[in-house]
């Protein structure tokens, strides 16, 4: 690992585009998103909307809003039924199957169920996001701790996930986003399990790792959160984009 | 992010991932092993049985009694072996004087010597016996040369049990089909229990899976240690068939009456054999695993 | 099912033991538990408290505090490592294995991370804690629909679970716990992925439910529900009872 | 609340349990009917195989050649056959005159008549033939009976090939340990195999186990439906056992040597054996689930 920049390794390295230079300053772009499921409705409906390189974006609404859709489709988890998606200058729908694990390593996600290996350690859980990319165990060992302890969770590296309270899981998800130093980080309702205190120590790690240039984007229902921390918040109702 | 160290780290993973599966790979390895080591004892009993049938084989001849008149002359049997000899479909050649064919009939009459008492050796006509290629064993072939022998005018008569040998070929072909069947199928079903073990582990593991590809690993990542896993399955349950083959021959060996021993023998090099089971075992392992992870990183 | 509180059947159909008649006015109680956990030190401290029989509590405490491991303690699924547990009566500590069923059929929990079963239809979820007491077809239909009522799930019924929203997979796991009718209510953060209108909601429900008798005890970091619905709160820290 | 509905809710339950789980519930039961039919034809064979040792050696027996002198005056043969019959460890006496053994020997010497020319029939002895109780084969009783035999004023000479019948008493003993043995193992294996393979289905659904246990599920509710489904892969695994074991015996009988087909053949009634491999499957899968499940349930 090379140059100034090495918490943001280029997309598999390739040199970006020159015709995609001038959209740089947007990280995340959705044009007339729709997403149906059989039989289930419309989970979104025709969303548009624009996240700036270094942005820091709550996403609200209430339960079954679409708020998980949208940041499933963003992660490139779930596909949209209709519109296009942009990520950092590249077209989403259109990556082959074996590029999206290269994308996926550029994005921390905190899934709003954890989706953590029950019956390994947290150290074992947070390092998996390094392993797969393959960073030595040197570095990997320093970055681990680090993130661990931004989340108050050194003291437990070497439990089983399993034995963890429900907050403690939670922080394990977080440090397991962040310890990738990614270029976007998307968090489904990160506080769920959190108490008041850890909640606005979480929203401040994203706002520290935001400050070194990182896009973030959270789902909360904390409408406390997003008061206190006055950021940009878009509201969906029913798969709509109704206010932000 | 070099490509040894990603190596390094790729098959730490995958040892790990096999430490803590462990139980669960010991019962797949047992598996395995078991299910090797029923169709390698097979196999080992159809390929010597196999030789056996062929030696038995060998035994079918074909006996052409000799005229007392065309025994005169000097060289006069040396013609005869040469004549037979030159016939397609003719193996070998063995000439039975007539004191050869009663010292024959003597011991064959043992118990009843008494009613060779007023027997002369002269009495007994000298013949030669003949041996066939395999392929003129069938009936119609077989037919086709003992006319040929009959038609030599040295011949008296020729005896060639032909209902024996269509007998024989029959048994020959079936159970050349028979065996080659049962061990498609043997084959068949080692690799089903196999392949259906691994896929419920590898059910059993869906989580790990889909974590490990939330995260970014690619899918030659996730199927590295289920590969190793397999691989270690395929060599653990390899040995395991070796030992019980071992164990088994040795048991049979000790008590088995010698004549039958050549049964459970390995027909092929001790080295050989072993080698053998335990690359089936890892292919089997190797291509379980893969295949079940393939089918269900393709639902992911 | 005969008799005037047909919600409540007596335990297995026996008759109490009259020299625990007086104490039927307390629902739980636990005299000095003790829980410690191999190598992760001690997640309850001497933890003394007493739930009146239709008592409405809450408890709350930071990430970590032993919140989960008490609520687990009272159903029995995790036992002490030292004191006395008394529910409705009888002790908890030595009741045989074979009787554990009967008594969990009698207290609805709602677990932290939900424990629904990702591949069955809401419907089936719900009803499985019926089903599992032997409850005929047609009154469990009746029951099932008026509890996906109360969390507003009726035209989720027949999707799986997989397929819920965070939120609405915590309603199921609601509906779950009430649609026993049970003695007893123990719910574990179950409004974590709740917005807040719905929050407030589940909290009238189990306030509802509390008014018919059944005695709650919920598990929360939302400081505004409790300081909203004004109950009494068991404030747990570092596994000690520290006020309530 | 009443019994009956909540049997019949249990029993819905497991059928739903079924349904929901095809795919593993037809993994398992195939992997039960190969076991099955595996097993089943090598218990057909071993019958078979057993039944026609025991008819060969019907075939061992004792020949007692009679003097000339004892054969005069009538009922001497009655009183030679009686007394024979007496002896401990002797099945069956047959008699054969001059003129069978002067047959016989004719009819042995096929080709070689002429041979025969100067032999008079009454040149050879009458003869008995012994046939011995199958626990008399063993050497050194085999032996005694001979002495005995020798001692009678009537007999001229005594033949017993000891070496084939102690050849054959250790082949039978060393069959019956050789087939025990392997029979043994591949039951073991069976049982293995298949509860290896319902307790990977248990572990894939270790969470559905949990989460009944939590609502208020008695440990047989839980098991109720595995059970069930034990039972059903058994029937099925049977039911394709059956197949298997009937399709292979049509594939084998339709190529085989008619002398040959008794290997193949059912030795009980078609029935009975349908019925025995049935039942098998049946307890295999049902003992596997329970037996699986429990352990589960215990570290609950
Ligand atoms: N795979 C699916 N199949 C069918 N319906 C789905 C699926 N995934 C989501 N939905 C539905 O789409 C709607 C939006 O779901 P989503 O998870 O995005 O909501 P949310 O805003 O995250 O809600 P919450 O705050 O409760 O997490 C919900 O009604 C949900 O039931
Ligand atoms: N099985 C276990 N083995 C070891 N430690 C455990 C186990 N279960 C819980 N703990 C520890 O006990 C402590 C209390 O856990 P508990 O789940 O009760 O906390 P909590 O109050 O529910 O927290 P949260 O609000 O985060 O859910 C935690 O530090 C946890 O790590
Ligand atoms: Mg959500
Ligand atoms: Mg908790």
């Amino acid at each position: 690992m090379k140059g100034s920049r090495p918490v943001f390794p280029d997309y598999r390295g390739r040199p970006r585009l020159p015709a995609l230079r001038r959209a740089q300053s947007v990280m995340i772009q959705l044009f007339h998103v729709y997403k149906t499921f059989e039989g289930a409705g419309t989970a979104l409906h025709d969303v548009t909307l624009k996240v700036a390189k270094g942005e820091f974006v709550f996403i609200t609404g209430p339960s079954g809003a679409g708020k998980s859709t949208l940041l499933n489709i963003m992660f490139g988890s779930e596909a949209p039924t209709g519109g296009q998606l942009i990520i950092d200058g590249r077209n989403y729908i259109k990556i082959p199957r074996s590029d999206v694990p290269y994308l996926r390593r550029r994005i921390g996600f905190v899934f709003q169920d954890f989706k953590l290996l029950h019956d390994k350690t947290v150290f074992d859980n947070v390092a998996l996001a390094l392993r797969v990319m393959g960073v030595e165990t040197g570095e990997l060992k320093k970055r681990v701790a680090r993130a661990l302890s931004y989340v108050r969770l050194q003291h437990r590296a070497n439990f089983k996930v399993e034995t963890l309270s429900g907050g403690e899981q939670q922080r394990v998800a977080i440090a397991r986003a962040v310890v990738k130093e990614p270029a976007i980080i998307l968090a489904d309702e990160p506080t769920g399990n959190l108490d008041p205190h850890l909640s606005l120590e979480t929203i401040e790690l994203f706002k520290e790792v935001n400050n070194k240039g990182t896009t973030v984007v959270v789902a909360t229902h904390d409408q406390g959160l997003i008061d206190r921390f006055a950021k940009r918040a878009i509201v969906l109702e029913q798969g709509r984009v109704v206010s932000g | 992010m070099s490509k040894g160290s990603n190596i390094v780290h790729l098959l730490g993973s995958a040892t790990g991932s096999v430490r803590d599966n462990l139980a669960t790979t010991v019962v797949t390895a047992l598996t395995v092993g078991f299910s090797l080591a029923i169709l390698a004892q097979f196999l080992f009993v159809f390929i010597n049985l196999d030789a056996a049938v062929s030696t038995w084989g060998d035994r079918t001849h074909i006996v052409v009694y000799i005229k007392d008149t065309a025994m005169r002359g000097p060289g006069s049997i040396e013609r005869i072996k040469g004549a037979s000899l030159a016939v397609p479909g003719i193996k070998s050649v063995a000439y039975i004087s007539k004191d050869d064919a009663y010292a024959e009939l003597k011991a064959g009459m043992k118990g009843h010597e008494a009613v060779l008492a007023g027997v002369d050796a002269g009495a007994l006509p000298a013949s030669i016996e003949l041996r066939l290629d395999p392929e003129y064993m069938e009936g119609a072939k077989a037919a086709g040369v003992v006319e040929r022998f009959k038609k030599m005018d040295w011949a008296e008569e020729v005896q060639y049990s032909q209902e024996w040998v269509e007998k024989f070929a029959a048994f020959l072909r079936f159970f050349e089909v028979a065996a080659f069947g049962a061990g498609i199928f043997l084959v068949g079903v080692t690799v089903f229990i196999v392949s259906n073990t691994v896929r419920l582990t590898v059910y059993a593991r869906q989580d790990e899976i889909e974590i490990m590809s939330l995260v970014g690993a690619t899918d030659n990542y996730i199927k590295l240690p289920f590969f190793v896993e397999g691989v270690l399955q395929g060599l653990i349950g390899g040995l395991l068939a070796v030992f019980i083959i071992y164990a088994g021959r040795w048991a049979l060996l000790s008590r088995m009456p010698v004549y039958l021993r050549f049964v459970v023998d390995v027909p092929v090099s001790w080295t050989m054999a072993v080698a053998a089971v335990f690359a089936f075992g890892i292919v089997l392992g190797a291509a379980g695993s893969l295949l079940s992870t393939s089918r269900f990183l393709k639902s992911c």
